[in-house]
């Protein structure tokens, strides 16, 4: 291995790639506030004024990214979809680690019953497909976002659950928990003072990533009436309704999806970032 | 991409084609997808003759009723079944008690009493006069099949010049020539019929020349198939509506001018021009004009737009203040029910509600899921896109019945205005054809002059096929004749 | 041996019954019901009489505890309904569409492993370098692109322009190949990222040291020791989705025509098509306690510490 | 001179830990390391088959048969490790792969380097537990079923396996009772005499020292205050912490360490 | 600091502060208990030293008394109270009473927190508002300072990983946090197995220190005799899991020892 001074070069890379990281962030920062400044203070669209005869129009100082398939400003409905998009799928997501962590913890820290009683509250919830779930919800408390998010929740904690679960299973052999439990720590603190830090790499990674599958679902969820209702901006109902373009105008499907792309780069640098601070022992041998 | 057939001479003549839609069972008395009757397996005993939009002989080769409650068939004796059997009126019968006992809604729309067969005559008698008769015949789920067979569901054996071979449930069937075909025997050896639900999987499908024929392409996709060499795409315009429904026991829209306003509001030629690509037909009435009980509609040259909008509203006492719309301080507030089963209905909400801003009305969209389910249990909406079949067998007394009788299964606005309903009660009693196009005349123009539904547009069916391969292509008004023994390859 | 067995099967059976009563009050409390679809209204009509007495006769009208129960009674008796839609035996209609499901889940599964093996262990062994980038991207592009999107791409590249792969059914082999790289794209980009922080902490084990120090190459270190000990979050996450992958490559079943079951449970939800409903969670809650059971048993394969305990425990 | 290691250091996060050590390992050569805990032993040991953290890096030379392992590519360096240079650390719980059997361990590393016929690799591997006290039944377990001292017994009987020319053996009998720990030093010179082979050990024991070493440095705070021959070092220890620790070391009686001093040669 | 009145709770010098009684173990699979009908008491302040062979169930032991693993048969009694079947929650009221630390420090301390935390930990969660009478604390920092001072570690580690530390360092710090919350059993699972012996005297003078000051009672195991003769009052000798000889310390060189003992002794 000529892993000697390749490992300072690492080492320095990776300071590097934290900076870059930041710049990239700040840019796209910077750049979402310009063009939000320029479209709501300069441009000022309305996101649903529809107009027939200037729909699908190509981009211009007017339309910085053209109109839309019924004829409103993309870019308007993009910014101002972006708030609702992130805002709910962080909640979904955000209250399924809520709820899947302490449950994943707890089964896979107090094994038996616990653990199976939990193991098969799980197994069913896994047995539902969403779609009943959302329509359900939607049937009894009634179409909206809020229900939308209470879907996903009910469907999505459980793998995260099942994660957590799996390397507590895993991790509770180990020595280190056995002389917390002999100390007489009480259950709950190791839980969340020894067993937390373990679990948080794999969470960070599947949660990040499940931002953009939770955007996703939302719009697919949109299509059967619930979630956001039309002509509300959503970034994930821009992309549904933007499939017959497909052909004709890929870019309408573009740029919702960069702006999911974009977010879910985010969240995921933010993940590395938050798991690289978990992760003590920082580097491995090539 | 091009599939494999340019050695169509030595090899079997095929014809595949792609339907819109999924079904995953065949029974052709109860499945609505009318599958069997599409591909040409089974045939009804009448047909609509779809240039003169009147009910014309088909398995059978006429009929007649005195009263429009005793009516006497006369089949056709050439016929056979794809197994060989001949086509008799004891078979016929079965399959008409068969149909019948599946399906609620067939009773109900043929309301027969008793059926008596005597060689190649049958005698019907129905529940009461019942002049529509023959034109309910038309109804796929009336295919004559002998149910003799075991396997009605997944293997039905029709008169149809195509017979199944195979079956795949949700993706396709393949059909062969039926060389005993009464009406001769098609030139093709095997017609494969697939489905797919999504529009632009069809069109790219057709592109790539697996398919032959597609019916419904993507709208957006036209242009790049037309400019492929040999494709031609057909529009024909539908027996279907799109329309505003309007919920009558709701307080502002009870009142006319308010449902008058709405309707002005309705930018029709700009949706069709636009959102439908002008594969469409603004509507006036429910009926598309061509049928022969279709108003004319002279009078109604009733002004449309916003300003006529608002004029109906001021006339309803509403007031354009600071933007809002609204009588004695209260804005006129609507919400506007839509599905997305039918693609074209939300877009047509939101252009309607953006419009509707522009005068202050402010108009809250929910989406929801099957409509006629919401709509019937729930009230709390005032408006809401529907598309309605009108005239699917050439003839009106099926959508007015369902859709503003008191009774009907699919009076979503509650109306019960005492003056249509007389109508439409005298519409079911009448025999005579002449008679009842009046009746269903008088009826569209009641609904039309009181605003009971605004109807937006009539969508026509796109089909899109390879001109270079396919011949005889008819689009059908009805939707129901697809697979005929007219159809080759060049 | 035998009474652990019977025990097992108790629990399970226990538990499908609980399912059962679940989703039947889950199903039925959503609104609407089937009877227009049974009465078939799209073209004809029915009056609400009709409609009201169709209502009666399904027994929708009675409690739901009396529906429950007569549901038992036919379940005990293996009898699973029919679909109100098109009358065929529910158990029959899934179990035909069920094999058309299977394989494309166990395609996509098999792309999946394709790509997110290889690229997952590349990233974590080259951590930091272009390749770790590029897997970053792609997993973030596959995360946040639509199926419809990409299946819609896949046609029009490898059906239309570029070769003549089948675009829609089942024929064979080759009509599978673009759904399940669709789909296998699609859930690929969590594994590439889970294996690639798995392997992470596994390469920093000492026993990877020791397992260098005997001299042993990189490549069975990684397969043989280092990979081995990542598999549990990985195979967690594969247990958890298979279920929610089962339901949701309907997406892709509509995009290529594919006659599976995930298009038939939605058209059945659209329809509140009961027996159908239920018919499919008995099967999906078999599936999910099937997959998730061995999902645990690999746990013990892969700890033997585990596995030893648990015998020890049952002692 | 089989190895020998000149002006290393190691380092890492800013931080010197082992400072321009030199130290060199004779031919079939005994030769003990001692001295403070934390002074850089395991690393400057680890670093012989560049085997150190990642985050600590090594400068200087380490020569092994002449040649600077420290440029070697890592294709080299795992032909020498395992077969000519081995290994047993002082932690001796992750010496074993926790999901592999003790047997697997041993087949693996025979077959890795070479051995094909497995009923041979089953026999040396039956006979090198043996050699180190253990049951050959031990090698159907998991290491987790082990007690502490049997896991490093069979760390020590992996890394004798295959005659390497160089062990480093850290700390190799921490775990061992003085029955076990006797055993296994005795099988280690013995092995020694067999294949002349080196061996740098590490230890904070003196009886060991005393009774097996050749040689021996003193390892303090990163640097080697004191080597040479073991006669001298322990009967005129010059530097002051060689003294201190020598006169830590513990003892039963006096009548118990007269006896020993008669045994050392 | 050593040299504070001994302990506030009354101690009743006839009854032993951990006495077990047949305590018998056996692994799944295996042919003979690890752990066979062992029986012993252990008086306040004193320290039992057991030596025995590798494999001979020392640890096993251990990890019997500290409830880590279950007994199959036997009692421990801890301040009169028998913990052999206390249910989960009842036992962690007697879990400060009796500490341990292991063989192998390496995988006793977590690899995801600092010393420092590693530390503070069971102390935070158990002594706080607990008079202490070893550390006077004034912080926890100042806390963390004296154990590691106590431990003969530089205060810097504190803020450092386990994996950054050596073996002997990682070892006596588990030392620290075992002694931290003053218990009054400590399991010492040859402590100072992996320790230079200057750190290795250190240490033992260390925590004969504590037992002193505080009262502690000790069950050292080790394999160094030498050091078990210089800790124990009382020593015992495993062999397959049953105890075979026990004796005072004094007595360790004196005729009629078990021949197994004499060939430790022999050895040395
Ligand atoms: N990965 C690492 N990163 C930073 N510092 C480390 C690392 N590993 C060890 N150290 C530090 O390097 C020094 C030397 O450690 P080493 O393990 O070589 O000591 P040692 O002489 O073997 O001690 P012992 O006899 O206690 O095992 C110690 O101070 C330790 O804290
Ligand atoms: N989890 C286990 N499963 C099966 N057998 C085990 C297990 N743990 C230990 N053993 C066996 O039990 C016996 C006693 O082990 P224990 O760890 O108590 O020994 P010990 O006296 O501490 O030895 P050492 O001094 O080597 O640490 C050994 O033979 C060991 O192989
Ligand atoms: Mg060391
Ligand atoms: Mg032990
Ligand atoms: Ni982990």
């Amino acid at each position: 291995m000529k892993s000697i001074p390749l490992r300072v070069r690492t080492r320095a890379a990776k300071s590097k790639k934290h900076s870059v990281q930041a710049i990239v962030a700040a840019l796209f920062a910077l750049l979402v506030i310009a063009a939000s400044a320029y479209t709501f203070l300069v441009l000022k669209h309305d996101p649903t004024l529809t107009d027939l005869r200037g729909r699908l129009l190509g981009a211009s100082t007017l339309h910085p990214l053209g109109t839309d398939h019924l004829g409103r400003d993309v870019l308007t409905r993009l910014l101002l979809g972006g708030g609702q998009t992130l805002g709910y799928s962080l909640l979904a997501l955000g209250a399924a680690l809520v709820i899947g962590i302490p449950f994943g913890i707890v089964a896979g820290y107090k094994r038996g019953w616990v653990d199976k009683l939990f193991m098969r509250i799980a197994d069913g919830f896994l047995a539902f497909p969403d779609t009943i779930v959302a329509i359900v919800l939607s049937g009894l408390l009634g179409a909206g976002i809020g229900n939308l998010v209470l879907a996903i929740v009910i469907v999505k904690w459980v793998s995260y659950a099942r994660l957590v679960r799996s390397t507590v299973l895993s991790e509770s052999q180990k020595d280190y928990i056995r002389i917390a439990r002999t100390n007489g720590l009480s259950d709950a603190r190791i839980m969340t003072k020894h067993l937390l830090p373990h679990i948080a790499g794999h969470v960070l990674v599947l949660a990040s990533l499940d931002l953009g599958k939770i955007i996703l679902l939302i719009s697919s969820l949109s299509y059967i009436g619930l979630g956001a209702q039309p002509p509300t901006p959503e970034w994930g109902a821009m992309l549904n309704d933007s499939r017959p373009y497909f052909q004709s105008r890929p870019e309408l499907m573009v740029y919702p999806g960069l702006a999911i792309v974009s977010v879910v780069l985010l969240a995921n640098m933010l993940g590395d970032y938050l798991r690289d601070r978990f992760d003590v022992k920082k580097e491995v041998q090539p | 991409a091009q599939s494999t057939d340019s050695d169509a001479a030595t090899t079997a003549k095929n014809v595949h084609f792609l339907y819109n839609f999924a079904t995953s069972s065949l029974d052709p008395h109860v499945d609505s997808s009318y599958v069997p009757l599409r591909a040409g397996i089974t045939e009804t005993l009448v047909r609509l003759d779809e240039e003169n939009l009147t009910v014309a002989p088909w398995l059978a080769e006429s009929w007649e009723s005195e009263d429009g409650q005793h009516w006497m068939i006369d089949l056709r004796d050439d016929v056979t079944f794809q197994n060989g059997k001949p086509m008799t009126g004891d078979a016929v019968k079965a399959s008409l008690e068969r149909a019948l006992s599946e399906s609620v809604a067939i009773q109900n729309a043929l309301k027969i009493d008793t059926i008596e067969a005597d060689g190649d005559k049958l005698s019907i008698t129905t529940t009461q006069p019942f002049p529509e008769f023959a034109s309910e015949l038309v109804n796929p789920n009336t295919s004559i099949i002998d149910v003799s067979e075991p396997d009605i569901v997944n293997k039905p054996i029709g008169t149809g010049p195509f017979s199944l071979t195979s079956f795949t449930p949700g993706s396709k069937l393949e059909v062969s020539r039926y060389d005993g075909y009464w009406d001769g025997a098609s030139p093709l050896d095997t017609v494969t019929f697939s489905f797919n639900e999504d529009a632009n999987a069809r069109s790219l499908a057709l592109k790539s020349g697996q398919v032959d024929i597609v019916y419904r392409p993507e709208v957006e996709s036209l242009e790049s198939l037309e400019a492929i060499d040999g494709m031609v795409v057909e529009s024909a315009s539908t027996f279907r509506v799109h329309q505003l429904t309007m919920n009558m026991e709701r307080e502002s829209i009870k009142d006319l001018n308010v449902r008058k306003a709405l309707d002005a509001l309705i930018d029709r030629q700009g949706i069709v021009d636009t959102i439908l690509l002008g594969h469409a037909e603004p509507a006036i009435g429910p009926f598309l004009p061509s049928l022969p009980f279709a108003p004319k509609y002279d009078n109604a040259a009733t002004e449309s737009g916003s300003e006529a909008a608002v004029k109906h509203l001021e006339a309803a006492g509403y007031k354009l203040e600071n933007g809002v719309m609204a009588k004695n301080g209260k804005p006129l507030k609507l919400t506007l029910l839509t599905y997305s089963a039918r693609a074209d209905l939300p877009l047509i909400a939101q252009v309607f509600q953006s419009d509707a801003k522009q005068i202050g009305i402010d108009v809250e969209i929910r989406q929801i899921d099957t409509p006629e389910e919401y709509m019937a249990s729930n009230r709390d909406w005032d408006i809401a896109t529907y598309s309605n079949l009108t005239a699917p067998r050439g003839d009106a007394g099926y959508y007015l019945n369902a859709t503003y009788h008191p009774t009907g299964a699919l009076n979503f606005s509650g109306s019960e205005d005492p003056e249509l309903t007389a109508i439409i009660d005298k519409l079911n009693l009448t025999v005579a054809p002449e008679k009842r196009a009046e009746l269903a005349e008088q009826a569209a123009n009641y609904v039309h002059d009181n605003v009971l539904n605004s109807f937006v547009l009539h969508p026509s069916t796109i089909v899109a096929y390879n001109g270079k391969k396919v011949k005889n292509w008819v689009s059908s008004l009805s939707e129901y004749y697809m697979i005929t023994n007219k159809l080759d390859v060049m | 041996m035998f009474r652990i067995l019977l025990r097992k099967f108790l629990e399970v059976f226990i538990f499908l019954l609980f399912i059962m009563f679940v989703s039947f009050l889950f199903i039925r409390l959503a609104p609407g019901d089937p009877v227009l679809t049974i009465l078939n209204v799209d073209e004809l009509s029915v009056s609400q009489e009709q409609v009201e007495a169709m209502r009666e006769e399904m027994g929708f009208n009675d409690p739901l505890l009396v529906q429950f129960g007569n549901w038992l009674l036919d379940f005990v008796r293996l009898d699973f309904g029919s679909s109100y839609s098109t009358g065929q035996p529910v158990m029959q209609t899934l179990m035909s569409a069920l094999p058309a499901t299977a394989e494309l889940t166990l395609g996509a599964l098999l792309v999946m492993l394709l790509i997110a093996v290889p690229l997952g262990s590349l990233s974590a062994v080259y951590r930091g370098s272009w390749i770790d980038t590029l897997s970053r991207m792609l997993s973030i592009v596959g995360a946040a692109v639509p199926s419809f999107w990409l299946g819609l791409i896949l046609i029009d590249l490898f059906g239309v322009r570029f070769g003549n792969l089948p675009t829609m059914g089942r024929d064979g082999f080759a009509s599978l190949i673009l759904p399940c790289v669709t789909l296998g794209l699609a859930i690929s980009s969590v594994y590439v990222r889970l294996l690639r922080s798995s392997l992470l902490d596994s390469l920093s084990q000492e026993f990877v040291r020791s397992a260098r120090a005997r001299g042993l190459s990189e490549g069975r270190i990684f397969w043989l020791h280092a990979l081995r000990h990542s598999l549990p979050p990985v195979i967690t996450v594969f247990g958890v989705s298979l279920g929610s992958l089962i339901g949701g490559v309907v997406v892709i079943e509509v995009l290529f025509a594919y006659p599976g079951i995930g298009k038939l449970v939605v058209d059945a939800i659209r329809q509140r098509d009961y027996p159908l409903i239920q018919g499919y969670i008995l099967i999906m809650a078999v599936v999910v306690f099937v997959v998730n059971t061995a999902v645990d048993l690999s746990y013990r394969y892969l700890n033997p510490e585990m596995k030893l305990k648990e015998k020890e425990a049952h002692r | 001179m089989i190895l020998s290691i000149e002006e290393l250091s190691i380092a890492g996060q800013g931080r010197t830990i082992v400072d321009n050590v030199s130290l060199a390992v004779r031919e079939g050569e005994f030769m003990a390391l001692v001295g403070q805990s934390g002074s850089g032993k395991s690393l400057l040991s680890q670093s012989i088959g560049q085997l150190l953290p990642p985050n600590l890096h090594a400068s200087g030379r380490i020569l092994f048969e002449g040649s600077n392992l420290l440029e070697r590519t890592s294709k080299e360096m795992r032909a020498l490790r395992g077969s000519r240079i081995s290994y047993i650390f002082q932690d001796y719980q992750g010496a074993f792969t926790p999901f592999r059997s003790i047997g697997g361990h041993f087949d693996e590393y025979q077959k890795v380097h070479g051995e094909k016929s497995s009923a041979v690799r089953k026999t040396k591997a039956a006979a090198a537990l043996e050699s180190v006290g253990l049951d050959a039944a031990l090698l159907r377990r998991y290491p987790f079923q082990l007690s502490g001292g049997q896991l490093q017994r069979a760390a020590i009987a992996t890394s004798l396996l295959l005659s390497p020319r160089l062990l480093i053996a850290d700390e190799a009998t921490t775990a061992l009772d003085s029955v076990s720990g006797h055993r296994v030093l005795e099988l280690l010179v013995a092995k020694q005499k067999e294949t002349g082979c080196a061996i740098l050990f590490i230890t904070h024991d003196w009886r060991h020292v005393r009774r097996y070493a050749n040689r021996l440095s003193v390892m303090k705070e990163g640097r080697i205050v004191e080597s040479g021959g073991k006669h001298r070092i322990l009967d005129h220890p010059q530097h002051e912490y060689t003294r201190n620790l020598i006169d830590a070391a513990p003892v039963l009686s006096r009548s118990l360490k007269s006896g020993l001093e008669e045994e050392s040669r | 600091m050593i040299g504070q009145s001994l302990n506030s709770k009354p101690t009743a010098i006839s009854s032993p502060v951990l006495s077990v009684g047949r305590l018998t173990r056996t692994y799944a699979g295996a042919d003979r208990p690890a752990v066979d009908n062992v029986s012993f008491a252990l008086e306040r302040g004193e320290c039992l030293g057991v030596v025995g062979e590798s494999g001979c169930g020392k640890s096993t032991l251990s990890r019997c008394l500290l409830r880590i693993e279950d007994a199959d048969s036997g009692s421990i009694v801890l301040g009169g109270q028998d913990i052999a079947r206390l249910n989960a929650r009842k036992l962690r009221a007697h879990r400060r009473s009796i500490q341990i630390v292991f063989q192998n420090p390496s995988a006793a301390l977590n690899p995801k927190l600092k010393i420092a935390d590693s530390l503070i930990d069971p102390y935070e969660h158990l002594a706080r508002g607990a008079q202490l009478k070893h550390f006077n604390y004034t912080s926890r920092k100042a806390y963390i300072r004296q154990l590691l001072e106590a431990v003969e570690l530089p205060a810097e580690l504190a803020n450092r990983y386990p994996h950054e530390l050596s073996g002997g360092q990682r070892q006596r710090v588990t030392i620290a946090r075992a002694i931290g919350i003053e218990p009054d059993v400590v399991v010492l699972d040859e402590p100072t197995a992996s320790l230079d012996v200057i750190s290795q005297g250190a240490v033992l003078d260390l925590l004969t220190g504590l037992r002193t000051s505080l009262g502690l009672s000790y069950l050292f195991i080790s394999h160094d005799l030498a050091a078990v003769h210089r800790m124990s009052q009382q020593i015992m000798v495993m062999r397959e899991g049953r105890i075979v000889d026990r004796f005072r310390a004094e007595d360790l060189m004196a005729e009629g020892r078990h021949p197994y003992t004499k060939e430790l002794i022999s050895i040395f």
